[in-house]
């Protein structure tokens, strides 16, 4: 029980982290129409950033804030640079441009960093961990992380639900043209949810530097996750990327295990040692395809 | 016509081209240079260059005309630049790669071209036992070896209860299985985990709810980073840590300080006390600036076993290079190292434990021999002529 | 018709079947290039299967190296069972990868946009991690194959026979494909992806004609992977990693979607960037990524769209 | 009365708590149009897709030409004569005029499905339905490039091509310039010849030159049926919905 709660835990820490990502991400597809898989690059480089600043400022607060906000700097830039001659275009003309963008700035991180990982400090406040339960000891860190996510989920509730820009956001998610025709100067608009889009995932890539490994292309895997996310949660929707991001990260931690176990005690010890894990590792996209066989717009289409 | 002339003209060039590259010897060097993967790639490059600069950039007395080649860790793609590359004219050695997902399918074009392969790292099982080859030899060991010294180790030590993690693919399942053939104790869990999962966290909880009396992983590259880092802030240091490329010195710098005390199964490490391993370290050091790990190391005995194998055959003659390459006429860095009947190294394996030097720099440290002379299980399978 | 559209594929399989006769001839072509033409050749034929649904139906499958996957385990399973008689081969892997493509294919229709990108991606990436479960065929090391396919006694095992074959099947993939597209099921699938609702009030059943399309582009994409396979010699689950489904993608998008010899194109310029400017330097994303940056930017239909015009 | 070419019973749907179609039933008549009006939100579009098939009814029962239709597949319907005009003009813009028409020509025939062969050759049928368009002189026009007009008389050769028993008109005259909708109304008006018509329309003086019968709709209701001059003359409707309007 104690391990299921654990368990638990690592899911929604995941999911949190899956949703400064995908949060932006499902923004920017919402109200641009905009398909950016270079959205992953910006994690990377959030980390990245976020080593090199903690390693000249000296330290990690000063580094997560100094790279969040420089790597939305350079998503915006990329933005006004490339990324808004691409606006009208196809969805297949964005994929393939905003690839070349993820290999560009992958190999150049390769370049300007070296291949080897590179090591991040956490910070001295929040190493260590609590006493959960009798002997079992849980990070601190951990629930920094999550907190940061949750308080990032109710800052973006907050915007989305009660101000005038999360208002055009919400119209620009169901109905774009209807935006255009109040008269608003949609470029700002979309300058906005980019560069904020940019600065989550970069803040997302400082918090999760201690804990993971800092390399190039560390974001392309995340990425496909969040795509997960975003279509599990419905295009545009904040609240569907919340939810989605939890549940993607609860299947992968509690469901992997569940699998496992399933396996065993269903079929034979050699069987199951076969055919346990590689079912443990396509649980997601099963939830994913199960979930759009039945609701193909995913749980919370923005759109009607 | 004309193009036929022409086509004669350059057949002729090209035949005065090969009497002139006959005295030189040319060896390729099929490594994973791109991707996640690529710091061990770039070791096994840098340690094959320091062992040919220690000959005074000649091997066996000849020029070396080197080519590296980058397996992206694609298969198909790595057959692809390594035919291109054996076509292009004689060549006379193939040296990598670093994964066995990748020389599987390059032993074939290599060996078939009249070349060796020289394996510094990838050592299946396949190959070492009915799938042998006259021409593959592997300067590494097989890669369940690593695995069984701790699994040796955990027995030695009375470990009742232990815990084992691995990634969710062949090697990570082979891994297990080479544990557990030394470990006599009780395996908790074997916990398989994808192979691009970034976070660890989900493990060490089963960890702290099983409280086995030693963990073993294997966890390479970036998994092994994040579990290091993530073990520590878990308050789990009682429980130690067995392992195989985990923490070695491509993962040390990034995984820092977390990583101290974490042990290692290996048949070499930096401190190992001999000549040849002190000239090692020392020249690699100064010319690559980062501290050497075993995929290096092996590298580099590669480099010196080509070069006593040629000085002995007189030449590059493919059968006298062969007997001269069994019998592996170098002195190793690993101190006592010779080939058995499938080409596979005969060594010692040790316990290594990762510790900080005076430089505040960190390595992986020997400190007891588990195995001798350990030769791998499968070569008896290996019927090579 | 433009004349150019015309001879560029004329031009295009001519300079693919000159390569190994001027070798032959004695040309200073090395080994290299007939190995990276062969190649090319290989991922043409998977790309303009994807180019068929992807330009031609609208659509965008992410997915698209799970045929070629299954069509080179196809390989490597006949191959543990001693099998290497290409007319047994060659059916078995386009049935396999045609039935994948007729259940995945009927679950994935009821999406459209990115949501199909997702769901074609999830189901590669779970071909990708059964083929890593099969331990008998090596698991994710993958399986080397004993022998190459044969087809009536007569053994693949030269480079020159397995190019030749190859090409065969790329002539007959474009002929076959360029048939259904002039076809009236061809003008549907096209339809479909201009407007949809307006093919289905006319009493068309959408979703059979792409569901059609799906399958036989799953089918002859799984003869490109039963050429993969006998031409590395080997099969892996890398064959089905989502990067590969990437590149078909990049392949048929910056050679011009739609046009299928673009395809060709997209294939030849993918294959020599990775694998011939690879060997130059490992930097090589550095000019590729911008290069697909600008041809985004300025060509608005692919290479093959190049001096056409807008028409 | 002949037997009616559609018949609603009872049909409703709802949206959670909103009633978007509240107990409709509806009856055409062969060879007549039969308007449906009402004012913004009174449902109209939500109830011509339940005919179509893009929505599904929770309730009631949708009959073409005597035959259940309400639990079909969208083609389903349109290969038992169900033909649809849709509010924003629906073509397929990279084919030509004739191209358009042929295509839908030859999914009436059933031979669309063909694989071999080439396209063309439907005979002089796609033709003759430019031509009742007065599109004829322009079918080698890509669709893309006709004028705003000349693309919503394409949609109704398609729509003619498929020689259907009921026309549904969704605001055919929208965004048409004066001469267009006057040139149209006169086309519409002949198209009854041909089969029945539902028509959905906010051009209230095209709704009383076109229509044989109305029924107005308000908040997902009928409120009133009958002839143009009995709906003119109803003081409910006028209360809904004229008097705000008109």
């Amino acid at each position: 029980m104690t391990l299921f709660i654990v368990q638990a835990l690592n899911g929604i820490q995941l999911g949190m982290l899956l949703f400064l990502i995908a949060a932006g991400l499902t923004l920017v597809f919402g109200v641009m129409k905009f398909v950016n898989l270079a959205h992953g690059v910006q994690y990377m480089i959030g980390a990245y950033l976020g080593v090199t600043f903690a390693g000249w400022a000296g330290g990690f607060w000063a580094g997560l804030l100094l790279a969040s906000v420089v790597a939305g700097a350079f998503g915006l830039a990329l933005d006004v640079v490339i990324y808004r001659h691409l606006y009208r275009r196809s969805e297949l003309d964005q994929v393939l441009a905003t690839f070349g963008i993820i290999i560009t700035l992958n190999e150049v991180t390769r370049l300007l960093w070296g291949s080897n990982p590179l090591d991040m400090k956490m910070p001295e406040l929040l190493s260590g961990s609590f006493q959960l339960v009798e002997g079992l000891r849980y990070p601190i860190y951990r629930i920094a992380v999550m907190a940061a996510g949750l308080a990032v989920a109710g800052g973006l509730a907050v915007v989305v639900n009660r101000t005038r820009v999360g208002m055009l956001i919400r119209a620009g998610a169901s109905n774009g043209a209807m935006v255009e025709g109040l008269g608003v100067d949609i470029g700002r608009l979309f300058r906005i949810v980019f560069g904020m889009g940019a600065m989550l995932a970069g803040f997302a890539g400082v918090l999760a530097a201690p804990l993971v490994s800092v390399e190039p292309g560390m974001g392309d895997n995340l990425l496909i996750l969040a795509f997960v996310v975003i279509v599990i949660g419905g295009v545009g929707s904040i609240r569907g990327a919340f939810v989605a991001a939890c549940l993607v990260g609860l299947v992968d931690t509690l469901g992997r295990s569940l699998i496992t176990d399933l396996s065993h005690a269903a079929l034979s010890a050699t069987t199951s040692a076969r055919v346990g894990p590689a079912v443990a590792s396509m649980l997601i996209y099963l939830v994913m395809a199960l979930i759009l066989a039945i609701r193909p717009t995913g749980l919370f289409p923005a759109r009607a | 016509m004309i193009t036929r002339l022409f086509g004669a003209t350059l057949l002729a060039l090209a035949a005065q081209q090969g009497v002139v590259s006959a005295q030189t010897l040319k060896i390729g060097v099929i490594a994973t240079l791109s991707g996640p993967q690529a710091p061990l790639g770039e070791q096994i490059r840098d340690g094959f260059q320091a062992g040919i600069d220690s000959l005074g950039g000649k091997l066996g007395g000849m020029p070396v005309e080197l080519t590296v080649i980058d397996d992206e860790l694609k298969p198909d793609l790595a057959v692809t630049k390594i035919r291109g590359y054996v076509e292009q004219g004689k060549v006379d050695f193939v040296i990598g790669p670093v994964f066995s997902g990748i020389i599987a399918p390059i032993v074939k074009p290599v060996t078939a071209s009249g070349a060796f392969l020289i394996s510094p790292n990838a050592g299946p099982s396949t190959l070492a036992g009915k799938g042998c080859s006259p021409d593959l030899f592997v300067t590494s060991y097989q890669n369940d070896q690593p695995h069984s010294v701790s699994g040796q180790f955990a027995t030695d030590q009375g470990y009742k209860k232990v815990f084992l993690i691995a990634p969710n693919y062949q090697a990570g399942r082979d891994a297990l299985t080479g544990f557990k053939s030394r470990f006599k104790g009780e395996v908790a869990a074997e916990d398989y985990v994808p192979l691009t999962q970034m976070d660890m966290q989900s493990e060490i909880a089963k960890i702290a709810d099983a409280k086995p009396d030693a963990v073993y992983v294997f966890l390479p590259g970036g998994l092994g980073i994040s579990f290091v880092k993530q073990y520590r802030a878990a308050g789990l240091e009682k429980i130690p840590v067995l392992s195989a490329f985990t923490v070695d010195e491509s993962t040390l710098p990034a995984a820092g300080d977390a990583a101290i005390g974490f042990y290692t199964g290996a048949n070499w490490a930096p401190n190992m006390e001999n000549a040849a391993s002190r000239a090692f370290v020392a020249a690699f050091e100064a010319k690559y600036k980062y501290v050497p790990a075993t995929y290096a190391a092996q590298a580099y005995d590669t480099a010196r076993l080509i070069d006593g194998a040629v000085k002995m055959a007189g030449g590059t003659d493919h059968a006298k290079l062969r007997v001269a390459l069994e019998k592996a006429p170098f002195e190793s860095v690993r101190g006592s190292f010779r080939f058995g009947a499938n080409h596979y190294p005969i060594q010692d394996f040790y316990l290594a434990r990762v510790a900080k030097r005076p430089d505040g720099k960190l390595q992986t440290e020997i400190q007891r021999k588990v195995l001798s002379s350990d030769a791998d299980p499968y070569a008896v399978d290996c019927k090579m002529n | 018709m433009s004349r150019a559209s015309r001879m560029v594929p004329i031009a295009l399989f001519a300079s693919l079947a000159a390569i190994p006769i001027l070798r032959e001839a004695g040309l200073p072509i090395g080994g290299f290039l007939p190995l990276i033409a062969g190649r090319i050749i290989i991922f043409a034929i998977a790309a303009m299967s994807l180019d068929f649904i992807l330009g031609v139906g609208g659509l965008a499958s992410f997915g698209h190296a799970a045929p070629l996957a299954i069509g080179a385990y196809a390989v490597a399973i006949l191959d543990a069972a001693g099998i290497h008689d290409a007319t047994i081969v060659i059916p078995a892997a386009m049935l396999a990868a045609g039935i994948f493509a007729l259940v995945t294919g009927a679950i994935a229709l009821r999406t459209s946009g990115i949501n199909f990108l997702m769901i074609t991606l999830a189901f590669a990436q779970m071909v990708y991690f059964a083929a890593g479960s099969l331990a008998d065929y090596g698991g994710d090391d993958g399986y080397s194959l004993d022998a190459r396919i044969m087809w009536a006694g007569w053994k693949l095992s030269g480079r020159g026979g397995l190019y030749a074959v190859s090409l065969v099947c790329l002539f007959a993939a474009w002929l076959l494909f360029r048939t259904l597209t002039a076809s009236r099921f061809g003008r549907l699938l096209s339809a479909a992806r201009q407007n949809r609702v307006r093919v289905q009030s006319m009493g068309v059943d959408v979703f059979a004609v792409q569901l059609t399309s799906m399958v036989i582009a799953a089918m002859v994409c799984a003869v490109a992977g039963v050429l993969l396979a006998n031409e590395a010699e080997f099969v892996s689950p890398a064959y089905a990693a989502w990067g590969r489904s990437g590149s078909l993608m990049v392949m048929v998008l910056l050679g011009g979607a739609g046009s299928l010899h673009g395809a060709i194109l997209g294939a030849a310029l993918v294959v020599l960037f990775e694998e011939g400017l690879g060997r130059v330097t490992p930097h090589w994303p550095l000019i590729f990524g911008p290069l697909l940056v600008l041809s985004v930017l300025f060509l608005r239909r692919g290479i093959a769209g190049i001096g056409r015009g807008d028409g | 009365m002949a037997e009616p070419v559609l018949d609603i019973e009872v049909l409703r749907k709802s949206f959670g708590a909103l009633l978007v179609t509240d107990d409709v039933s509806l009856h055409v008549a062969p060879h007549r149009i039969h308007a449906v009006i009402g004012p913004n939100g009174a449902g109209k579009t939500t109830l011509i897709q339940q005919i179509s098939g893009a929505l599904k009814p929770d309730s009631g029962r949708i009959r073409l030409a005597g035959q259940d239709i309400t639990a079909l597949a969208p083609h389903l319907r349109a290969r038992l004569g169900l033909a649809r005009v849709f509010q924003i003009t629906s073509i397929l813009p990279e084919y030509t005029a004739l191209e358009n028409v042929s295509l839908a020509v030859q999914a009436r025939h059933g031979s669309a499905f063909r694989m071999i062969g080439p396209s063309s050759g439907t005979g002089p049928e796609p033709m003759r339905a430019l031509d009742r368009v007065g599109l004829a002189p322009r079918h080698a026009i890509r669709a893309q490039r006709l004028s705003h007009g000349e693309k919503r008389r394409l949609e109704l050769a398609m729509a003619l091509a498929v020689q259907p028993r009921l026309m549904l008109l969704d605001e055919p005259l929208a965004g048409a310039g004066p001469e267009d909708t006057a040139s149209l109304i006169t086309l519409l008006a002949g198209l009854k010849q041909d089969c029945a018509i539902l028509l959905v329309e906010h051009d209230m003086d095209a709704v009383f030159k076109l229509a044989d019968d109305i029924t107005v709709l308000a908040l997902g209701r009928v409120i009133a049926r009958g002839t143009p001059a009995e709906i003119k003359a109803n003081p409910a409707v006028r209360a809904a919905y004229l008097g705000e309007d008109v």
